[in-house]
């Protein structure tokens, strides 16, 4: 019968705990403090990384207090959407991909006034170009990074003869699987295709350009229908089936499920990181057309809710400091957007992924590729389509003119209704873009 | 309510000497080992997913990939679990969590009790339309209320707070909670109530000296179940918060881009306090199902 | 003390009517038992007394207040329940007091006064327990401690000893008899058991279907029931009841019953009331007792045939078949009978019981 | 059923306390009125916005197009359907019998009956994410069932079991990942009404003659029905929403039902798309409560 009072106890604690209210609820007047939302640095080791080495020396300086949230796409988007619909919000700053931007565009504030603050750093122009969406300065550059290739060393004596590591072919890509699928008796290559991998740029980035010289109008192309087949009879069978819910290769690669594996460079990153001395980074193959790849482009902006612009926008000054940018290349891999701070090179681990980084961007048959940049919040149903071609074709196995078809009309209606014009390495000219044969 | 064999031990016998336990015909004791190899079979089923995320968030990094997984590490590593505890935010969205849920808790009992308290007491019209209908708050994917939420967490200034983070909580745990509660009123005699009132209480009186002392424990055990609903809740609190996040939210955003190592600490961190809260639990699992929905 | 008043009270639930129309006067000090089947809204009514359901129409009145819209801790009433109700979170003592405490009585005044409840059930060495620590019986002296410390007006009982063991039950039907004479309350006692009503109540009102069909002594309840339902709930065995007709034979100012193909012939006093009813159907009723077995054909006796014998010690309880009904009879036990073996039944006339074959109503006054 | 003359002229006007909060008929509209509104704030307005959606098209006007264009639009809609109601059916019956078995077990109150039912309960206090990690933990190609099988030499090499080439693997993963978490809920609902059971019914169908899978065959389940019943609607309520042991374990090969809508949300931001999915969610969750309702009846006079 003690127990009716002790738990009586504990109820009224709760009760009168919760009566009391909550701590930690910032309500009163404080030091300047800004939400900087963040799509990329989320891991938790670049994370601390980012609070501890660059925004606490910006507190330092300013006296403004920062707090960094790492946060999904999909999340932000919520976020933004809500606040844009409410009409006041919290979110000071979005660091994100370009690709991510696409989307959020219609809640960002214009920073051309920012980027005039700038004036003593050079941005590539093409990089600025990137960040006019909609009309207006959507994000001023940050960092960059792509996607690429990464080996075991254990891999490297089954490469085949002739072939050159730094000039890979799709070929010969899938002959050293075939190698390395004798050697060791199972398929030792990767591309990611879990459920939040990023499939879909390996589709629309590197595979579509290098085979076609096109991410769109030759969607449905003889040219395309060739390459789905040397995707799903030749390539796929080299791939190790674990990676159908891997979403980053690096584990894979450490554990030794595969030998061989493309994906982003932050999703390669941690293999090294853990065992420097057991791999090596290296570029994309190339196809028929080229050597088709993506540089990712990551931007700072300011939503047009932020409730401190003038603080986010000195936030956005000291990360694109050559000296802040050098020094997030050497602790995470992240290369610099502005060109004072270019050509330093990352220490110990990293400087594995920056030398396939570099190998890859200055390849003789270089051919990029580009996100759509028009197709606003719908920016994720133009992956969509090609991871979904690719399921459907390669692991589903349907019929290739059929699937290209049914999803051709699919790119066509979304360009068509956005009035997107065509992403490189397709001319851009035309506005909507429309994928030729429909 | 007595096991089978104490039963029959205790039946009167006409024979005197009793020679103490009687020992069992080779059938029960048959019956007897497959009944404990099944309980050690099921248990062990049920133990041994949580033994090894346990394991596997204390290998040591260098062991972490390694083939084949060693089922006890070579040794005992805390070095990830403490980066993950020690890294931003963690332990204040720990606290921050424990807020919420005990918000949460005094919210949900301070509403759902009455409702339960009235399916339990009252024959009324609509009660089995009400119960139908808070059954289906739960049919829908909460994940789409995302921006009509945020839009009126604004309105209602509550957005980032631990207290938005509360109601929302509130709201998902209030269907069980008036289930529970209602089975918990169930359980408390309605004539204990009624015999106070003839003596002199009133209505009122009679459920604050009589009916709330004796359902405490089952809603102890309804608030320990709201516990845990909110302590799992991520996707809520992972949109309504920025900067006052709880431990799932922290613990998605930070480790689903993070290695895996990271991802075992971090789910197995997030696994402990469930385990207290069930084992805190355990005696008012059964009492506080009692009366379940279509009951009474 | 007070008497209790209803005045056409009615209760119902959704479409069900559990209490029709109920008019009833308790006397102050009286011991009145509602006895009836259960369903028949006995209890119901005892609520609608105690204010635990709110009447859907009429008035109740204890003493000369007007109760009907009073809480039940307003209305002075103390109540045992079927299943004693004891709070299972206070000590004996607690639990006695707890209506004390409710109206601020001083400190002082309670012990003296918990502690005269308990001796007067025999419960004061419990007083430290937890109910959990007390035996069935002990809980229901607590219950009734309980209601009786605060000296209400009334008490109100709904089938207290039903949740007793046979012997305990009739040791405490007992001492609540002493209790009542002893404090003096009225009393509303609410069971579906005869023999308890038979032997608690100063009256009896016996109900079916929501009404009261019967209020009077136990022995008029049972020698004169107002209906076949009462004849047949009350009494163990209950009254035998036989198809019959009243007919006028020449000679006048006499009248026979005619059942089982015999006749009977009537006393005089009945004449009066069964005038009207010659050549009219009738049910005859009659109790076990009031039957006299004769082994021999005799004039006015009906012809009938043993099915079963029991003996019950004290008497035997023979079953028989008469013209196709079936008879329970009261022997003594001296009398030798075999199943199967035909004997001859004379029913004592003055206790011969007429009812109306439709109605069922008694026909004697 | 007798006829109720309505009794006239007895009523007084009561005291005005009373007449708000007092009488039995109002009292219980007052207690359940808090958490109607509370519903409504929280969830019926956001939710009824987001219903409506899934019935608009983009000018705002009504329309049941948006169900046949995202079957163009999303070639996982019908192998969502079927998966979702394979995935039920599969679980929710298992579920349902391995519960019973360990309700049976733990009833037999051996000594330790009641650890064993902390024990068999754990998975109650889970996130399906902390699930869907352990789960993968153990199926992924270098996790602990091939380490396992590999250290006893049962196999050369790890076996992909999460491979979209078999997919009733994938499938034969998930049921086991949510068999192991979700089935505490139903046990505890069933222990609960097992205890209920006296056991003078289950003793008396033995003095009948009746063996075990009588007994339990003819006395005990359907005396657990109303159990059964709430089981049941609660479980299969959460197995049309099965997403993050799925997503967790097969990915998108293995689509589903709530896994769509999220995806369709957080990831397309087509709000629309994704109201459909769980207008559909809805519905069947909707339909299968109704079922249960209908075909477990508890009859008014069974109950006890």
């Amino acid at each position: 019968m003690k127990g009716y009072k002790r738990i009586g106890l504990l109820i009224a604690l709760l009760g009168l705990t919760a009566a009391l209210g909550v701590p930690g609820d910032s309500l009163q007047a404080q030091p300047p403090r800004i939400v900087w939302v963040s799509t990329q640095l989320v891991p938790i080791q670049e994370a601390e990384f980012v609070r501890n080495e660059i925004l606490k020396p910006f507190t330092e300086e300013t006296g403004i207090e920062v707090e960094f949230i790492g946060a999904q796409y999909g999340e932000l988007f919520t976020r933004l959407e809500g606040e844009a619909r409410a009409g006041q919000g919290s979110t000071d700053l979005v660091g994100g991909l370009q690709g991510d931007f696409v989307g959020i565009a219609q809640f960002m504030d214009d920073v051309s006034d920012v980027l005039a603050g700038l004036g003593d750093r050079t941005f590539a122009a093409g990089d600025l170009q990137l960040g006019t969406l909609g009309g207006i300065q959507a994000f001023i550059p940050w960092m960059r990074a792509t996607y690429l290739m990464m080996a075991n060393k254990q891999a490297l004596e089954y490469l085949p003869e002739g072939a050159d590591l730094n000039a890979l072919t799709y070929e010969q890509l899938v002959a050293w699987g075939q190698a390395l699928q004798e050697a060791t008796g199972e398929p030792k290559l990767g591309i990611p295709a879990g459920p939040r991998s990023l499939l879909h740029r390996f589709v629309h980035g590197y595979a579509y350009p290098s085979f076609t010289g096109s991410t769109v109008k030759r969607f449905l192309s003889d040219e395309a229908v060739t390459m789905w087949e040397f995707l799903r009879d030749e390539l796929w069978p080299q791939v190790h089936p674990a990676v159908a819910t891997a979403d980053a290769m690096d584990t894979l690669l450490l554990e030794g499920t595969v030998w061989v594996a493309w994906d982003h460079s932050a999703r390669l990153k941690q293999a090294p990181v853990e065992r420097p001395e057991d791999f090596v980074a290296f570029p994309a193959p190339a196809g028929p057309y080229g050597r088709g790849f993506i540089n990712i482009l990551a931007g700072l902006g300011i939503p047009k809710t932020a409730p401190n612009r003038d603080a986010a926008a000195q936030l956005i000054e000291y990360l694109t400091r050559p000296e802040t940018q050098v020094k997030i290349l050497q602790g995470v891999g992240f290369f610099p957007s502005v060109e004072e701070a270019a050509g330093a090179t990352p220490p110990g681990a990293l400087k594995v992924l920056a030398e396939g980084v570099s190998a890859q961007a200055s390849a003789s048959d270089a051919l990029p590729a580009l996100i759509p940049g028009g197709l606003g919040p719908r920016g994720g149903d133009f992956g969509a389509i090609y991871r979904d071609t690719f399921i459907r074709i390669v692991i589903n196995g349907e019929d290739i003119p059929t699937v290209l078809r049914q999803q051709g009309e699919l790119l066509q209606e979304l360009f068509q209704e956005t009035g997107a014009a065509c992403p490189l390495p397709d001319p851009a000219d035309e506005q909507p873009c429309s994928v030729e044969g429909l | 309510m007595t096991s089978p064999s104490s039963r029959s031990a205790s039946r009167p016998s006409p024979i005197p000497p009793y020679p103490g336990r009687r020992r069992l015909t080779p059938r029960e004791r048959r019956h007897r080992f497959l009944l404990y190899m099944a309980v050690v079979t099921i248990a062990s089923w049920v133990l041994l997913p949580i033994f090894l995320i346990a394991v596997l968030s204390f290998t040591p990094r260098e062991e972490f990939f390694n083939w084949p997984k060693p089922l006890i590490p070579s040794r005992f590593s805390i070095e990830t679990m403490a980066f993950f505890v020690k890294s931003y935010g963690v332990l204040q969205s720990t606290l921050n969590s424990v807020w919420v849920a005990l918000l949460t808790i005094g919210i949900t009992l301070a509403i759902a009790a009455p409702a339960g308290y009235a399916l339990s007491r009252f024959v009324f019209r609509g009660r089995e339309a009400f119960r139908l209908g808070i059954l289906i708050t739960r049919m829908f994917p909460t994940a789409l209320l995302a921006v009509p939420l945020i839009v009126l967490y604004y309105r209602l200034g509550i957005y980032d707070s631990l207290l938005g983070v509360a109601f929302i909580h509130a709201a998902m745990a209030l269907p069980f909670a008036v289930l529970i509660t209602t089975s918990v009123f169930v359980g408390v005699s309605r004539e204990l109530e009624e015999v106070a009132m003839t003596l002199g209480c009133s209505r009122l009186g009679a459920f604050a000296r009589v009916t709330l002392p004796l359902a405490l424990p089952g809603l102890a055990a309804a608030a320990m179940f709201t516990f845990v609903i909110s302590w799992n809740e991520v996707f809520a609190a992972t949109v309504l918060t920025t900067t006052n996040r709880t431990l799932p939210a922290q613990v998605l955003t930070n480790l689903q881009a993070s290695p895996p190592f990271f991802r075992v600490a971090g789910g197995f961190f997030m696994t402990v306090p469930a385990l207290l809260f069930i084992f805190l639990i355990r005696r008012y699992l059964i009492q506080m199902w009692g009366g379940t929905p279509s009951e009474r | 003390m007070a008497e209790i008043r209803l005045e056409n009270v009615w209760k119902v639930f959704g479409k069900v009517v559990a209490v029709k129309d109920v008019s009833l006067t308790i006397e102050d000090g009286e011991f009145l038992v509602l006895l009836g089947p259960s369903g028949c809204g006995k209890t119901t009514t005892l609520r609608c007394i105690a204010g635990l359901e709110r009447v859907d129409g009429g008035r109740i009145f204890i003493g000369d207040r007007d109760v009907t819209e009073l809480p039940p801790g307003k209305r002075g009433i103390g109540m045992v329940f079927q299943s004693y109700a004891v709070f299972p979170h206070m000590r004996v003592f607690d639990n006695i007091a707890f209506g004390l405490k409710m109206q601020r009585v001083p400190r002082s005044e309670i012990k003296r006064r918990v502690q005269a409840a308990a001796e007067l059930l025999h419960i004061e060495d419990l007083l430290q327990r937890y109910p959990a620590q007390l035996s069935g019986g002990q809980r229901q002296r607590v219950a009734v401690a309980r209601a009786i410390v605060l000296e209400p007006e009334v008490l109100l009982m709904d089938e207290p000893l039903s949740n007793l063991d046979a012997l305990i039950r009739l040791q405490v039907r007992a001492e609540l008899k002493r209790l009542h004479k002893q404090i003096g309350s009225t009393t509303v006692y609410v069971t579906h058991d005869q023999v308890e009503a038979l032997s608690l109540g100063d009256r009896i009102a016996v109900m079916k279907d929501g009404e009261i069909v019967q209020v009077d002594d136990p022995t008029t309840v049972y020698e004169n029931p107002a209906d076949v339902f009462v004849g047949g709930f009350i009494g163990n065995p209950p009254m035998n009841f036989l198809p019959g007709e009243i007919a006028a034979p020449k000679k006048d100012g006499f009248l026979v019953l005619r059942a089982a193909g015999h006749e009977i012939p009537l006393p005089e006093e009945f004449v009066p009331a069964l005038q009207d009813h010659v050549g009219k159907p009738v049910t005859v009723g009659i109790r076990a007792e009031h039957i006299e077995v004769v082994p021999e054909p005799t004039e006015g006796a009906l012809p009938a045939q043993v099915l079963v014998v029991e003996p019950l010690g004290s008497h035997l309880l023979l079953t028989l078949e008469v013209g196709g009904e079936t008879l329970k009879v009261m022997v003594d036990t001296d009398l030798r009978v075999e199943p199967n073996a035909e004997v001859w039944l004379r029913f004592d006339p003055a206790k011969i019981r007429f009812m109306d074959r439709e109605t069922g109503k008694a026909l004697l006054p | 059923m007798a006829p109720v003359e309505a009794p006239v002229g007895t009523h007084r006007p009561r005291p005005l306390r009373q007449r708000i909060l007092g009488t039995d008929t109002l009292l219980p509209y007052w207690l359940l009125l808090p958490s109607v509104l509370y519903l409504v704030l929280f969830f019926v307005i956001p939710l009824s916005q987001a219903i409506v959606v899934a019935f608009q098209d983009g000018a705002g006007n009504w329309t049941l197009e948006n169900f046949p264009k995202l079957r163009r639009w999303d070639f996982n809609f019908l192998p969502a359907l079927k998966w979702t109601f394979l995935l039920a059916l599969v679980i929710v019956p298992l579920q349902l019998v391995t519960a019973l078995l360990i309700a049976l077990l733990v009833n037999t109150r051996f000594r330790g009956s009641q650890l064993f039912l902390y024990v068999c309960a754990v998975p109650l206090g889970l996130s399906d994410l902390a699930a869907g990690l352990i789960w993968y933990g153990i199926f992924a190609d270098r996790g602990f069932l091939n380490s396992l099988l590999y250290t006893l030499g049962l196999i050369d090499a790890p076996i992909t079991i999460l491979t979209p080439d078999e997919r009733w693997w994938l499938f034969g993963a998930v049921v086991v990942a949510e068999h192991w978490r979700a089935t505490a809920i139903v046990l505890v609902v069933l222990v609960a009404g097992l205890q209920m059971i006296s056991k003078d019914y289950l003793e008396s169908a033995e003095v009948l003659g009746a063996n075990r899978w009588q007994r339990l065959w003819y006395v005990v389940l359907p005396l657990l029905r109303p159990s059964l019943q709430a089981a049941l609607i609660i479980r299969t309520i959460f197995a049309f929403e099965i997403f993050a042991v799925v997503l967790a374990l097969a990915g998108d090969f293995l689509p589903v039902l709530a896994e769509r809508a999220y995806n369709w949300y957080f990831f397309r931001q087509n709000l629309r798309f994704a109201s459909v999915y769980a207008v559909i969610i809805l519905a069947i969750s909707l339909i299968f409560t109704v079922l249960y309702l209908v075909f477990l009846r508890v009859r008014e006079e069974e109950r006890r």
